[in-house]
C-alpha cells in the first residue's frame, strides 16, 4: 500500500498562498490513488517556480532545462517506456519557450502525461507576461499591457485531437487529483491544463477570479470533437473545468521496434547480431 | 597495366551517378582493390552539377587526386568542366544522346543498351568493368547484393543490361585501362558516416535523436533502417534542441545515447551540451562539419567547428573531442566515445565532415571479439534508501543507477545540487560541486589518444594535420620529392597531453599546420600547449576536401619563402 | 504601372514538375495584382527547398535561417511597418524547426503574410517526414512508416484565431494568387498553407491525389469560426480550398510606441531627450 | 566620524529590503557619498534569505567587504547569518518583534512606527538616516521622487513615517555611526545594467528582442519603460531564438538592434550569432553572466561565459567582446558596441554578470555632448541599379542600406552568396566571401580598448583581471601591505592587441589573474599571445562576487608559496 507519506514532506521555495501548493498535494493524492510507488515513476520538468515541484516528491526526477521537460521526457519514455512519466512545469516553460515540443508531443501521442501549472505569468522572472496572459494585462515588462492575444491551451490541444485533454483548478482539489488520476490512466498523451493562482505576480487572474468562473462539466461528451473545440471558446466570463475531450489515436510506442515496455537498458543486440549487420556492408 | 586510376563520373543531381559509383565501388572492393571516394554535389534535388570520383589502386589510395584518368559524363557540363583535368592517357566517355563534337570522345549508347532510363546506371557500370577489366561476376554480384532485396523482380533485368554493356565495351577494345591484380582480401565498403554507425552499434547504442542535416542525416537513417533487428530507437525529433534533449532523457533512462547534426544544428544544441555537463549524463554528439557561417554550403566540407565544440554550452565542465581521419577510426573512436561518456558522465564529440562522411574506403572487416565491453550505468545498489545520483567521491565520479529499475531514486537536476540531486543555493555545496564535475577531467587526460606520427625519424618538415585530412596528408608526405616531411596526426583533439607530443615539435626546421579552415583552429590550440617555432599554415575554405597536391603545392611555395 | 517583368527570371533550382514553380507564378501574380513595385516589398525565408523562392523575384529579400522566418520577418516590420513583408518557406520550416514561432506569429497579430509551401515532406534534406506528413507514410527515414500524426495548420491556426486562414494549391494558381492577394491586403497576420506537390519525395500526395481531392470552398462564411473548425477537420478523402477564416483581431502595430509606419531608421531621439532621462537616475 | 559604512540589510525575499535599499542609496548618493551596492537573492520569490549591502564612503569605495558595520535584520536568520561578520564596534539593528535575546542588539519597533506593513521600509530608511547623520530632507527627496509618479497618494503618509522613524533613532543616542562629511558632486545612481540601459539610448537603439533572463531581463524592462518617450520598440519574445533573428531582423531593416540574455539563454542563440556573422548584420547582445553549467545557480555572479561568447556560432567571422568593469564602462562601451558592429557589420557582445548587473554605485553625470555620432547604414546609393549589398571591397566593409527606403534592393543570405546576396555554390566566390569576412577583422583590431594599469611604475606583483572585478582587484592593490602590487584590467577582452599589454608581463616577478570562474578562461586567451613567467590564478565560483579581502588572502598565500 502505498500513502501519501512515501512521497515524502520537503519546505518550499513557493509563496504562501501560491496555487502550487495545493497542486502538489493532488498530485501526492492522485499517485496514492493509482497505488504508484516512488520508484516507479519519473516526474519530468524544465525551470520556473512550478518546474519545482517534482523536488518536493519523494520520486525519481528529471529536472532538466527550462521550457525542454517535453523532449527529456520523451527520450526517458522511449528508454524506458514501462515507467510512469508525468511532466509538471509552468506555462511559460511549456506553451512559451517549450512550445514547439507541446505540438510535437501531442502529434507524437506518447503516453505521457503534462501537468501544467497556469498562472498566466511568468513567475520565477518576477512577472512578465507568459503565452496565456490576456491581451492588455500590464506588467513591469508590458506596461502599456500585453500585447499578444493570449494562448488557449485547450483549443489547440482539442484542434489537433491530442488524446486526453483536461482543465482544472488549482482552488478544487479532488476534482483536480481526479483529472490527474484520468490523465495518467488515458492511453496516449494527455494535458492537464491547471489554474493556479500566483498570488505574487498575477493580481488580474487572482483565486478569487478563477472561482467565480469556473464550473465542473457536467453533461459534456468528451469523444465529442466538436463540442470539445467549441468549449474551448468558452474563457472568460465562465471558464469549464474537466475532461473537455478523450480520443483514441494509436499509441507512439506501439511502433517502436524493441519490445514495449522493456527499458532499452536490458536490450543488448548480441555480438552475432551486430557481426551480420557489419558483413552486410562487405 | 595500371596500377592506379582516377575515374570521375559527373552529371547532374538525379541522374543516378550515386548508383552507378557505389555499383562500381562495391565491385573493385570485391575484387580485392583500394578504393577511395570523394563526393561532390550541390545543395539541389534535381539539376546542377554532381560527381562521384573514385580512385582505385593496387596500393593505398587515401586522398583526393585532381588529375582524371577515365571520365564519365552523363551530361555535357561535366566534360566542359572537367575535362581539362583529364590526363594526356585518359579517356572521356560520354552518353551518346550528348550533342558535343570533339576529338577522343568514347560514346556510351546508354539509350540503346538500357531498356529504360532506369537502366542508364548499370550500363555505365558494366561498360566500366570490362573497362578496367573487373572479372563479369563481380559488378553481377553487387547487383544482387544491391538491389536483391529491394527489388528482386529487377535484378535479372539489371544483369541482363550490365551482359550488354560488358560486351559493347569489350567490343570497342579500349586499351591500356586495365589495372593490375590486387592482393588486397576484399574488405568492407564504408564512409565515415558508415564508420560512426557500426561503432555505435558496436557500443550497444539503444536511443539516437536528430534532425535532418547534411552531412550527418546519414548516421540516424542508416541506425533506423537495423531498429527492428538490433532494437535501436531513433527519432527524428520536431527541432535539434529536442534532440538533445530527447537524447538525455534516454541516456538518464538508461539507454546509451547519441545525437548527429552539423554546425547549425549543433550551435541549437549549445544548451544542451551545458545540460548534460551539469547533470553529468553521457551523451556521444556527431557533429559533421560543413562550410559556415550559418547555412553556408550546405553540402560541401570544412573543418570549422573545432572552436564552437570545444567551448559549446555556458560554464565549465569536462569534455573529450575525437577527430577521426577515416572510416576505421570512425569506428574505433565512436566505440570509445561512448565508454568515455559513461565513465566522465559527459558529453563525448565526434568530429567529421562531409568529406569524411560521405567518402567510400575499402576497410580490413573489423574484430568484433577485440572489443572491449562498454561502461554502463548499474540497476543495483547496496543501500537503496542512501543513494545518492551526485555522491561526493575522491573521482568526481558518483555512481549512475537507471531510476525505476530498483528502489533507489535517482534525481538529476539541472540547476546546482546536493548530493542527492536536489536543487541547493548552498554556495558551500556550489564549490564542492564544481571542484566535482572538473575533476572528472583526469578520467579523461587518463585515456588521451596519443596522435600518430608518419615519416622519416628525424623530418626536417613536419605536418600536423587532424580528423579527415589524414588521407591526403599522408599521400603529400609520400609523394613529397624529397624524404624529410613528416607528418602528426591528432584523432583526437581534446583534451590534449603535450608529452604525447612536444617532442614531435622540437627538431622540426618548420612545421606546417594543414587545415580545412581559413583560421587555422587545430593550431591555435597545439600552439597553447608547446611553443612552436616557424609554424606555418595550409588553409583550405573554398569548401572542397584537402588534397594531396593542394598540400604538396603550397608546400613548395612555403619552403620558397613564399606565403 | 508593375508588371511580371518586374520581378525579373531566374533560373531556379526546383525540379521539373515541382509545384515550387507554379506558387512563384502566383506570387508575382500577386504582386502586380496588388501593384506592389519591387522595392516596397520584403521577402523573408528559411531554409528549404520552398525558401529559395525569395532568389527568384527581384525584390528585398532576407533568407535567414531554417525554421527562423517568422521571427526575422517580426524584427523587420516592427523595424518598418511600413514594408509590405511576407513570408516564403517550408512546411519543415514554418511548422517543424519553426513551430514555436508559428504559435507566436498568430497570438501576436502583426500584419505579415505567411505563405507555406506544403509538399507534406522534408524536401531539400532528401525525403524525412515532415510535420504534415501523413501518419504510417513510409519514407527512407520512417522506414516503418510515419509513426506521429500530421500536424493540421489550418486547424491550429483558426483555433487560435489567427486573422486570416486560408489553404491554396499550386495546382490552381488564379485561384492562389487571389488568396495572396486577400491575405496581404488583410491586416494582421494571415496564413496561406499551399499544398504543393513534391514530384521527388512524395509520392503519395502527387499532384494527381490533390488533384482529385481539392474543391473550391463556396458558400462558405470565414467570419464563422464553427463552420471553419469543422471545415478544418475535413483533410483527407475531400480537401477544401479558399479563405476557411477570417477574423478581426486587433493589429499589433498599433500598440507601438513609435508612429505607425515610420521606419526605425528614421527615429532618431535628440540628445535632450536622452538628456532627460538621464537625469532621471539622479 | 567614520570615513566608510557597510550596511548590510538582511531578509526574505518578499520584505522589501530592495526598496530600503535603494532609498537608501540614493539619499547617500545625493549627499554626497560614495556608494557600493552588493545584491545576493535566492532564485525564488518569497522567503529565503536575501541582503543588500550598501557600502558607503567618503572616498571611492569600489569593491564588496565582507565585515558590517551596520547590520539591518528584517528577520532571525539575518541576525544568525550575519552577525559574526558585525565589527566589534559595529551595530545590530533589528525588528522588536523578532524574539532573539543578545546583548548589543538594537531594536527598531517597526510595527509601532509604521501604520501598517507597507510602511515598513521608510521606518528602516528613517532610522538610518538618522543614525548616520544625513540630513532629513534627503531622504525625504528620494521618498518623493520614487513614489512620487508611481502613488503620489501615499507620499505623505511615508514621510510622517520617515519623520518619526528619524526622531525616535535621534532619541535611540546611538553615536559612532555618523559619516563625515563628503565633497563629491551628487551624481546618478546607475547599476551596471542602467549603464548599458543609457548607453544603448545615448547610441540610438531602435529595437531590442529579449526572453527574460537573470541578471538582464532589468535592461529591456528599463528601455521599455522609456518606449514611448524614445520610440524605441522592446519586444519580449516567444524563446530566444526568436529574440536574435528578431534582432537581426530590425537590423536588416535599419533599426540600430540589442538583445540582452544570460548564459543559456545566449547557448541558444549561437545558431543566430553565426548568422549575424554570415549576413553581415550589425547585433549588439549583452550577456549577463551567472553560475552554470546550465541552469546553475540563477541569480548569483561568475565569469564563466568568456569561452562560449568567444566563440560562439559556427563557422568563422569576426567579433569584438567588451568587458566592463563598472557602470560607467558600461555606458561608454555600449555605445561603443553599436557603432564597432555597424562599422564592422556583425556580432559584438557586452559580457557583464550578476554582480555587476545589480551592483548600484555612484556615477558622475556623462556628458552627452561628448558622444560621437554612432555609424548608421544608409538610404541612398548613386547607382540603385547596381548596388550589391556585399559588393567586394578593398576593407571586406561593403555599403549597407535600409530596404523599401530606395528603389535599390537589398538582398541578404544565410547561405554563401554572390557579391548581390543571391545565392551560390560557386567555390571561387566562396573563398572571397570567407575573404572578405575575414578582412573585416582589421576594422576590429584598430579599434581596441587598451587596458589600464593602475599602480606603481614596477609592481613586483602584477594583479590581471577583466569584467566586474575592477573595482575588486583596485582595492586589493591599494590595501596591499606593500606598495608594489599593480593591476592590469581589460574592459576588452577580445580582439586583443599584445602590444598594449605585453610589455606589463615581462617585469613583475609573478602575475596573478584573478578571475569570477574555474577554469581562468581569460588568463588561457592571455597566455596565447604573450608567454607569461610565473603565471598564477586567483579563481572563485562560489557564486559570489570576488572581494578586496578574498584576493589579498589568496594573494598572501601564493606569496607565501603555498597554492
Ligand atoms: C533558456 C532559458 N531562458 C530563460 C530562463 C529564465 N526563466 C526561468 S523560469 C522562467 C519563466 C517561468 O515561467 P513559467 O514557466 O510560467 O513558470 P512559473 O514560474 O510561472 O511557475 C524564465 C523565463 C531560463 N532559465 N532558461
Ligand atoms: C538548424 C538547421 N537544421 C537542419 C537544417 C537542414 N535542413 C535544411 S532544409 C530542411 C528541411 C526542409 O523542409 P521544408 O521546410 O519542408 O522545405 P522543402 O525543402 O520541403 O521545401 C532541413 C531539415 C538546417 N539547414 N538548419
Ligand atoms: S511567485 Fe507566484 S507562482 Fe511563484 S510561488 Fe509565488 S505565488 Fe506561486
Ligand atoms: S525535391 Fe520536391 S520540393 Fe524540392 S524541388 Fe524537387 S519536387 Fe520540388
Ligand atoms: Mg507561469
Ligand atoms: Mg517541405
Amino acid at each position: 500500500m502505498v500513502s501519501i507519506d512515501d512521497f515524502g514532506k520537503f519546505e518550499t521555495a513557493w509563496c504562501p498562498g501560491c496555487g502550487n501548493h495545493s497542486i502538489l498535494k493532488s498530485v501526492k493524492k492522485a499517485l496514492v490513488e493509482m497505488e504508484l510507488s516512488p520508484h516507479e515513476c519519473i516526474f519530468v520538468s524544465g525551470i520556473g517556480q512550478a518546474a519545482k515541484a517534482p523536488h518536493y516528491l519523494k520520486t525519481n526526477v528529471f529536472n532538466g532545462l527550462h521550457g525542454r521537460a517535453l523532449p527529456a521526457a520523451t527520450g526517458i519514455k522511449l528508454g524506458n517506456p514501462g515507467a510512469t512519466v508525468i511532466v509538471q512545469s509552468g506555462d511559460g516553460c511549456n506553451y512559451g519557450e517549450g512550445g514547439n515540443h507541446f505540438l510535437a508531443a501531442i502529434r507524437r501521442n506518447i503516453n505521457l502525461t503534462l501537468l501544467v501549472h497556469d498562472n498566466q505569468i511568468y513567475g520565477l522572472t518576477k512577472g512578465q507576461a507568459s503565452p496565456t496572459t490576456f491581451m492588455g494585462h500590464k506588467t513591469k515588462a508590458q506596461p502599456r499591457g500585453n500585447p499578444s492575444g493570449p494562448f488557449n491551451p485547450v483549443a489547440v490541444a482539442v484542434a489537433m485531437q491530442a488524446n486526453f485533454v483536461a482543465r482544472g483548478f488549482a482552488g478544487m482539489m479532488d476534482h483536480l487529483s481526479d483529472l490527474i488520476v484520468q490523465a495518467v490512466r488515458h492511453p496516449g498523451f494527455s494535458l492537464v491544463d491547471i489554474l493556479q493562482p500566483c498570488v505574487t505576480f498575477n493580481k488580474v487572474n487572482t483565486f478569487t477570479w478563477y472561482k467565480e468562473r469556473c464550473y465542473e462539466l457536467k453533461d459534456h461528451d468528451p469523444g465529442n470533437w466538436s463540442q470539445a473545440m467549441e468549449l474551448s471558446r468558452e474563457w472568460g466570463e465562465k471558464i469549464p473545468l474537466g475532461v473537455m475531450f478523450r480520443g483514441n489515436r494509436p499509441v507512439f510506442e506501439e511502433k517502436l521496434p524493441h519490445p514495449t515496455g522493456e527499458p532499452l537498458y536490458y536490450n543488448i543486440p548480441s555480438k552475432e547480431k551486430i557481426k551480420k549487420v557489419v558483413q552486410s556492408y562487405a | 597495366m595500371r596500377k592506379e586510376l582516377n575515374i570521375l563520373i559527373g552529371g547532374e543531381a538525379g541522374q543516378g551517378l550515386v548508383t552507378v559509383g557505389e555499383l562500381l565501388t562495391k565491385a573493385l572492393i570485391r575484387s580485392g582493390y583500394n578504393v577511395h571516394v570523394t563526393q561532390s554535389y550541390m545543395s539541389r534535388i534535381r539539376g546542377g552539377h554532381n560527381t562521384y570520383s573514385v580512385r582505385v589502386g593496387v596500393n593505398k589510395v587515401a586522398s583526393p587526386v585532381s588529375a582524371i584518368d577515365i571520365l564519365v559524363a552523363l551530361n555535357k557540363e561535366t566534360v566542359e568542366l572537367h575535362q581539362h583535368n583529364v590526363t594526356s592517357n585518359g579517356l572521356i566517355l560520354k552518353d551518346q544522346n550528348i550533342g558535343l563534337k570533339k576529338e577522343g570522345l568514347v560514346n556510351i549508347p546508354f539509350k540503346d543498351l538500357a531498356p529504360s532510363s532506369l537502366f542508364e546506371n548499370v550500363v555505365g557500370l558494366g561498360f566500366l568493368s570490362a573497362l578496367i577489366g573487373l572479372d563479369k561476376s563481380m559488378p553481377e554480384g553487387c547487383i544482387k547484393s544491391v538491389f536483391g532485396q529491394k527489388k528482386p523482380d529487377v535484378v535479372q533485368k539489371n544483369i541482363e543490361v550490365l551482359n550488354s554493356a560488358y560486351t559493347f565495351a569489350q567490343g570497342q577494345k579500349i586499351d591500356g585501362f586495365r589495372l593490375d591484380k590486387s592482393r588486397e582480401e576484399p574488405g568492407l565498403m564504408l564512409t565515415g558516416n558508415d564508420g560512426v554507425v557500426l561503432g555505435a552499434m558496436a557500443a550497444g547504442v539503444g536511443f539516437c535523436a536528430y534532425y535532418p542535416m547534411t552531412p550527418s542525416t546519414g548516421i540516424p537513417m542508416s541506425l533506423n533502417a537495423r531498429g527492428d533487428e538490433l532494437g535501436i530507437v531513433v527519432e527524428q525529433a520536431e527541432d535539434e534542441i529536442a534532440a538533445i534533449n530527447m537524447a538525455i532523457g534516454a541516456s538518464y533512462a538508461g539507454a546509451r545515447s547519441m545525437v548527429a547534426t552539423s554546425g547549425g544544428g549543433f550551435a541549437l544544441m549549445c544548451e544542451g551540451i551545458s545540460l548534460a555537463g551539469m547533470t553529468e549524463t553521457p551523451v556521444v554528439v556527431v557533429v559533421g562539419q560543413r562550410p559556415g557561417p550559418a547555412t553556408g554550403l550546405p553540402t560541401r566540407t570544412e573543418q570549422g567547428d573545432l572552436n564552437l565544440v570545444l567551448y559549446a554550452g555556458h560554464g565549465e565542465f569536462p569534455r573529450a573531442i575525437f577527430g577521426p581521419g577515416n572510416p576505421e577510426q570512425c569506428f574505433d573512436l565512436t566505440i570509445k566515445a561512448f565508454d568515455l561518456a559513461e565513465r566522465s558522465q559527459g558529453p563525448v564529440f565526434i568530429l567529421t565532415d562531409q568529406y569524411l562522411a560521405d567518402s567510400y574506403r575499402n576497410i580490413v572487416p573489423f574484430d568484433l571479439s577485440e572489443i572491449k565491453e562498454v561502461a554502463r550505468p548499474h540497476d543495483q545498489c547496496s543501500d537503496p534508501e542512501k543513494y545518492e545520483r551526485y555522491a561526493l567521491t575522491d573521482s568526481g565520479v558518483s555512481p549512475r543507477l537507471v531510476p525505476t529499475l530498483g528502489p533507489y531514486l535517482v534525481v538529476l537536476d539541472s540547476d546546482e545540487h546536493y548530493p542527492d540531486g536536489h536543487i541547493t543555493e548552498d554556495l558551500e555545496i556550489r564549490t564542492k560541486m564544481v571542484d566535482k564535475r572538473l575533476k572528472k577531467q583526469a578520467v579523461l587526460d587518463a585515456d588521451i589518444v596519443p596522435p600518430e606520427y608518419f615519416g622519416p625519424d628525424k623530418p626536417e618538415k613536419l605536418l600536423v594535420c587532424w580528423g579527415s585530412t589524414l588521407g591526403p596528408a599522408m599521400e603529400a608526405i609520400q609523394n613529397a620529392d624529397q624524404q624529410n616531411v613528416g607528418l602528426l596526426h591528432f584523432s583526437q583533439v581534446w583534451p590534449l597531453n603535450k608529452e604525447h607530443f612536444k617532442d614531435y615539435f622540437s627538431s622540426p626546421e618548420k612545421v606546417v599546420f594543414v587545415e580545412s579552415n581559413a583560421w587555422g583552429q587545430f593550431r591555435t590550440l597545439i600552439e597553447r600547449e608547446v611553443r612552436v617555432e616557424n609554424a606555418f599554415s595550409i588553409l583550405r575554405y573554398d569548401g572542397l576536401p584537402m588534397d594531396a597536391g593542394y598540400i604538396l603545392d603550397r608546400l613548395d611555395m612555403l619552403l620558397q619563402g613564399r606565403k
